[in-house]
């Protein structure tokens, strides 16, 4: 059983390694953000069998709270796009004053 | 298994971080530092260290990553240095990088069992714990009582934190930015009109706050304690505040609140550590809070001293997260 | 227990548990009252803890009742005690002087925090002064300079903010590194206390990690306090901080780095490493001598009075910094009496600056003509400063700049070197000194002036001219200081 | 029965690691924002789901099972939650998704065009569609949806789009 | 074998350099207060990297766990908890600082800030 743990673990890994590239890559912001948020839920699989393949299936509280974190993190990147809009209007109304 | 784990994690953080170095927009940095955390976190724990997993997951990855978008927001996103042509900073962080190369090329590989650092003062905690202390968690059993007072600092620490933050931005008005009153009325500061992500959003944040309490009172027995259970709790506040507003969170946690929490969880702390005092024993010798039984003792001391650092964190998240918040155009 | 035995842990817990206390507090004068009360009840604290002391004992206090290594003992001899005396009495003067400065530069509003914040600085200055645990001395460093940046930014300049950015930054980057060189020692000894490293890191066989420890730390404890070329942070931070914040911190807060420097290098490193003193005085010899010109230079051409004084602290600390590194009995007790002497030297000075603040609006040299006239005692009590930092006989700098020319005599060829440079640059700091008294006394106001006719009020005056007369004292009756330096140098030489 | 139980856990294990790889590949693979959402999105519920279902059946009757039920529904609730919310706020900003005209060249990918109102009210995909209609006939010429990307990826999103409002 | 058990700290090296170069190299505020908080993390990858044992696990002792269970080393850990909190604060008060920067200056770039300072 300790190898498919360990199988499943390391596809996560590389699934994360992916993410990161195409958070590097780009080229919008926003797959940046996807990239962001689904690295956040390769970490809590892989959170989730490292502590079965440890043998200390008690810290799954640890892969629970970075979902929860995660999902926090989503809701703030999208008021902060929200507000964006405004700002860059006050932005450009000022520049334009000047 | 451990090696290659950290292999692959070990590595995309060095990515992660000169990819965090090159990028000029400060929106990118501030998403892949996120992601830096959270693979510094996955890291502390493949290296048995979940306490502090837990810890950079709620406060490096979440609470921070809101802390710099709310500051992006009220700065600017675009990073404007001038392309570097000073040799100077290079040629500093090499220097330090090769002295820290050249100097662990001596340490006791990742791990090994006989290295100094498990000879000393560690087996003495692992072995003495439960006969002094009687508390699963080590970690927290060390954090609380044996090295209690660095714990009092600590929650001070984040007390100045949030004096410092409210002091800068709390109470100083901000120059009124002039905006025409179209753009002001497009302003909006919260996600109520999103429909779908309000409902879950709301519906969870039940469980959060439920989570963080569990986490703070499992301590004992589980990863957790105060930093990361007032963390928690102030996450799902904070999650309310991104989902109806500021002004709606504010009703909810009523900022003389979130302050009176602050200032009675430090005091909370202190107050435990003075009583142990004026009961005979030294400064947070909770020993003797049970004149009968000492472990009882301890136990009572690590359970209020971390309900003061619970209260403090979490009130010191949610202050410093309104002030930021708050700050916005008007 | 009684309350005897509880001093140690008191001094810290009084202005701990008061502090979220003040913060709470929203009626007018109460911040700075409850402020005021703790940190003079510290200063009592720490003086009846010198007195135990003052005989070369020991007090080892366990926290929690853990003893070391395995909890953390705060561990308090002379030079400790009188680190805390300074600071304590340091913070209680500047208090009990600032009430009326600083009602005027912090608003009524942001009381509460500032003055929390600065019981909290006393508390994390004083707890890295008596702990002895390594990686307890980091936490209250953090704890004493958050705090300072919030005192600082608290300045009613736009250029505070930017210095207390400067002083971020760089003041995080010296804590790293602190911690970094505390993580190589745990490595190589798997303890964290100072007394149980100093005796397990001579065991030890890497002995890269911990000569690497000790430069880390070294740098660390050099960026904070700002001996010279990590400097950059100070002149700004002390030029836009409220001023009585500028009397707090110019008299104390370097200091401290500089009294966590002696404690670490000497009870870790100096028995350990072969031949560390030479590498000591390479490193702190150079710096030392670069400070003293570089300082002084930088002063005489300053045309802020406060930012003059901040770099004559910069050359100050080069003294110091010479003291340490000449790993001599002498050496280390003009070093330790330095310390002292300019907390108290500085602290006055910058009490005088603040009287002429509060009159003139302007610390500009240029605005101050006709000061000496207009505002005699506040004049009187700078040139006392001014002298003492010249090193003139009956003023305290001189007593420390005795025992430095004596460590220089005891090393022969290069001590006469040290002597010449250390007369030279006293030279320099009679230009900048006077560089003010001319002004001050011999230039007439400018005509489109506002005439000053006040002198400053009493209750700033009184504080300022005690403590240029405690300077004085303590430079004729020399028992006090000199007494608990040479004590605290021969216990960290280990000459007994 | 364990070994069966083993059997159906690696089963679900291994299929499970092999959806989100699969997602992984898509979200490096494929042309657009949203197409890669698609991928990361769907594989990431059905992915998540093989591979807790499988931990649970090694979970045996303890605590963990419970919590391993708990993350599942988070994560069956939060993820697609995001992934709305996200393709939401990338169609306010006028971020157009890519579609394929006869020829099969693809159009201009991860291009901000237009800035939309934040008020969701507003169907701010239509009038964006508009604006860009004549950028859209001179791209096709060029054909070269290479340089059209590196164009895209040069620009950071943002600036265009305050140029074009 | 030997070299990968060093991965960790050399890892910690690289983090350090990027920091501290991100930190001085770059006059955006917001970017060197990034830096800052990398410059910090990468010590507590030093500390927890110390804790390690070959074949142990968290030290958080189960009730039914075998007798010779090795368990990591806590006291790094304790450390690092307190190392973390003091990095958000840093952080946070830092930010702020640049906050109110931006709002006095209406920049957050420190080589135009230092010229409006000359100014004066």
């Amino acid at each position: 059983m300790e190898w498919i743990y360990f199988v499943t673990c390391i596809g996560i890994l590389v699934t994360m390694v992916l993410a990161v590239v195409r958070g590097l890559v780009g080229p919008s912001i926003f797959d940046r953000v996807l990239a962001v948020n689904m690295f956040g839920t390769k970490t809590v699989l892989f959170l989730a069998v490292v502590s079965f393949l440890s043998g200390r299936p008690d810290f799954l509280d640890l892969a629970l709270a970075y979902a929860l974190i995660n999902f926090i993190g989503v809701f703030a990147v999208l008021l902060f796009f929200q507000s964006r809009e405004v700002r860059r209007a006050a932005e450009a109304e000022n520049e334009a004053r000047r | 298994m451990t090696i290659v784990f950290s292999l692959f994690l070990l590595s995309m953080l060095v990515l992660v971080a000169v990819a965090v170095l090159r990028t000029d927009n400060l929106f990118t940095a501030v998403m892949l530092s996120g992601v830096f955390s959270l693979i510094m976190a996955a890291n502390f724990f493949v290296l048995d260290a979940a306490d502090v997993a837990l810890t950079e997951a709620v406060i490096g990855a979440g609470i921070s990553t809101v802390l710099f978008l709310g500051a992006l927001a009220l700065t600017s996103e675009q990073d404007r240095s001038p392309p570097v042509g000073s040799w100077v900073p290079l040629l500093t962080s090499s220097a330090l990088g090769g002295v820290i190369i050249y100097a662990v090329m001596q340490a006791p590989r990742l791990g090994d069992p006989n290295a100094i650092v498990h000879m000393h003062v560690a087996p003495w905690y692992l072995e003495k714990t439960p006969e002094l202390i009687d508390v699963p968690n080590v970690v927290t059993a060390v954090l609380a009582s044996f090295r209690g007072y660095d714990t009092l600092g600590e929650v001070f620490v984040v007390f100045i934190a949030c004096i410092g933050v409210m002091s800068l931005l709390g109470r100083v008005r901000p120059r009124r930015e002039t905006i025409s009153e179209e753009t002001f009325s497009k302003q909006s500061r919260n996600l109520r009109h999103h429909l779908i992500p309000r409902v879950v959003g709301k519906m969870l944040i039940p469980f959060i706050v439920l989570f963080g309490l569990y986490v703070q009172f499992h301590g004992d027995f589980g990863p957790g304690g105060g930093f990361q259970a007032g963390a928690l709790v102030a996450a799902g506040i904070i999650l309310y505040a991104l989902l109806e507003g500021d002004t709606r969170a504010r009703q909810l946690v009523p900022e003389w609140f979130s302050s009176v929490l602050v200032a009675l969880g430090a005091f909370t702390y202190a107050s435990v550590g003075v009583a142990c005092m004026v009961m005979g024993g030294r400064f947070l010798d909770y020993s003797v809070l049970d004149p009968h039984d000492a472990i009882h003792g301890q136990h009572l001391g690590i359970l209020l001293v971390e309900a003061g650092v619970g209260m403090t964190v979490a009130g010191v998240m949610i202050t410093i997260f309104h002030a930021f918040a708050r700050r916005g155009i008007r | 227990m009684t309350l005897y035995d509880q001093l140690p842990a008191l001094v810290i817990a009084v202005l701990l548990f008061t502090a979220p206390i003040t913060y709470m507090m929203r009626l007018h004068g109460f911040p700075w009252a409850v402020a005021t009360l703790s940190v003079v009840t510290a200063f009592i604290i720490s003086c009846s803890l010198a007195a135990t002391v003052f005989n070369g004992e020991t007090i080892i206090y366990e926290m929690g009742g853990w003893s070391a290594p395995y909890g953390i003992a705060l561990h308090i001899d002379a030079l400790s005690a009188l680190m805390a005396m300074l600071i304590t009495g340091a913070s209680s003067a500047a208090l009990i002087f600032g009430a009326r400065s600083l009602a005027d530069e912090v608003g009524e509003e942001t009381a509460p925090a500032f003055f929390s914040a600065w019981q909290l600085c006393t508390a994390g200055l004083v707890g890295m002064v008596i702990t002895g645990d390594a990686f307890n001395i980091f936490v209250f460093m953090e704890i004493s300079s958050l705090s300072t940046y919030v005192l600082v930014s608290a300045g009613p300049d736009r250029r505070a903010l930017i210095a207390t950015y400067r002083y971020i930054v760089m003041g995080t980057i010296g804590a790293t590194f602190y911690l970094i060189g505390v993580g190589f020692l745990y490595m190589v000894t798997g303890t964290l206390n100072t007394a149980d490293l100093a005796a397990r890191v001579g065991a030890t066989e890497n002995i890269r990690l911990v000569l690497v420890a000790a430069g880390f730390i070294s740098v660390g404890l050099a960026v904070k306090a700002a001996v010279f070329p990590m400097h950059q942070w100070m002149p700004r931070a002390y030029t836009y901080a409220p001023n009585a914040v500028t009397v707090f911190i110019a008299a104390a807060s370097t200091k401290v780095a500089l009294y966590v420097l002696i404690r670490v290098d000497y009870a870790i490193f100096q028995n350990s490493i072969a031949n560390h003193d030479i590498q000591l005085t390479l490193f702190l010899v150079p710096l030392g001598v670069l400070a003293l010109f570089a300082g002084s230079l930088l002063a005489i051409y300053e045309k802020n009075l406060k930012t003059l004084l901040a770099y004559s602290s910069v050359s100050q600390i080069g003294y110091i910094a010479l003291g340490i590194a000449m790993t001599s009995v002498a050496g280390l007790t003009g070093a330790i009496v330095h310390m002292f002497n300019h907390g108290l030297i500085k602290g006055g000075m910058f009490m005088a600056v603040a009287c002429l603040a509060i009159r003139y609006r302007s610390v500009n040299i240029a605005n101050l003509a006709g000061a000496g006239r207009a505002m005699p005692w506040t004049m009187a009590a700078f040139v006392i400063g001014g002298l003492g930092l010249i090193g003139v006989p009956l003023t305290p700098g001189f007593i420390s700049k005795w025992y430095l020319v004596l460590a220089a005599l005891e090393k022969g060829g290069a001590g006469a070197f040290l002597i010449a440079i250390i007369l030279v640059s006293s030279l320099l700091a009679v230009i900048y000194v006077w560089k003010v008294i001319e002004v001050a006394y011999f230039k007439a106001p400018r005509a489109n002036a506002v005439p000053v006719t006040q002198e400053a009020p009493l209750s700033m005056l009184i504080p300022t001219w005690i403590v240029v007369l405690l300077g004085i004292w303590f430079s004729i009756d020399t028992r006090m200081p000199v007494g608990m330096a040479s004590r605290a140098a021969e216990i960290l030489l280990g000459v007994k | 029965m364990d070994l069966l139980l083993d059997i159906i856990a690696s089963v679900c294990l291994i299929a499970g690691a092999f959806l989100v790889f699969v997602g992984g590949f898509g979200v490096m693979r494929m042309p657009d924002f949203y197409t890669r959402m698609h991928a990361a999105s769907l594989t990431d519920t059905g992915g998540a789901a093989l591979i807790l279902i499988g931990l649970m059946l090694q979970g045996g009757l303890t605590l963990a099972p419970v919590k391993l039920i708990a993350i599942f529904l988070f994560l069956f609730l939060t993820s697609p939650t995001a992934s709305y919310a996200l393709a939401n706020a990338a169609l306010l900003s006028g971020l157009k998704p890519v579609c394929r005209n006869e020829t099969g060249s693809a159009l201009p990918t991860g291009q901000v065009v237009a800035t939309g109102s934040p008020d969701a009210a507003k169907p701010a995909g239509k009038p964006a569609a508009k604006k860009t209609a004549p950028k859209k006939t001179a791209r096709k010429k060029t054909d070269a949806k290479k340089a059209v990307k590196k164009k895209a990826a040069k620009k950071p999103a943002g600036k265009s789009a305050r140029k074009s409002s | 074998m030997e070299i990968l058990g060093l991965y960790n700290y050399v890892v910690f090296a690289v983090l350090l350099m990027v920091g501290l170069y991100c930190i001085l190299a770059r006059t955006n505020i917001v970017k060197s207060i990034i830096g800052l908080s990398i410059f910090q993390s990468a010590v507590f990858l030093l500390y927890i990297s110390m804790d390690k044992v070959d074949g142990g696990t968290a030290p958080i002792i189960q009730p039914g766990a075998p007798a010779d269970t090795i368990y990591a080393n806590p006291l790094p850990q304790v450390l690092i908890l307190t190392a973390i909190v003091v990095g958000i604060s840093t952080t946070a008060l830092a930010l702020a600082v640049a906050v109110r920067i931006k709002e006095a200056y209406g920049t957050i770039e420190e080589d135009k800030i230092q010229e409006m300072d000359r100014e004066l």
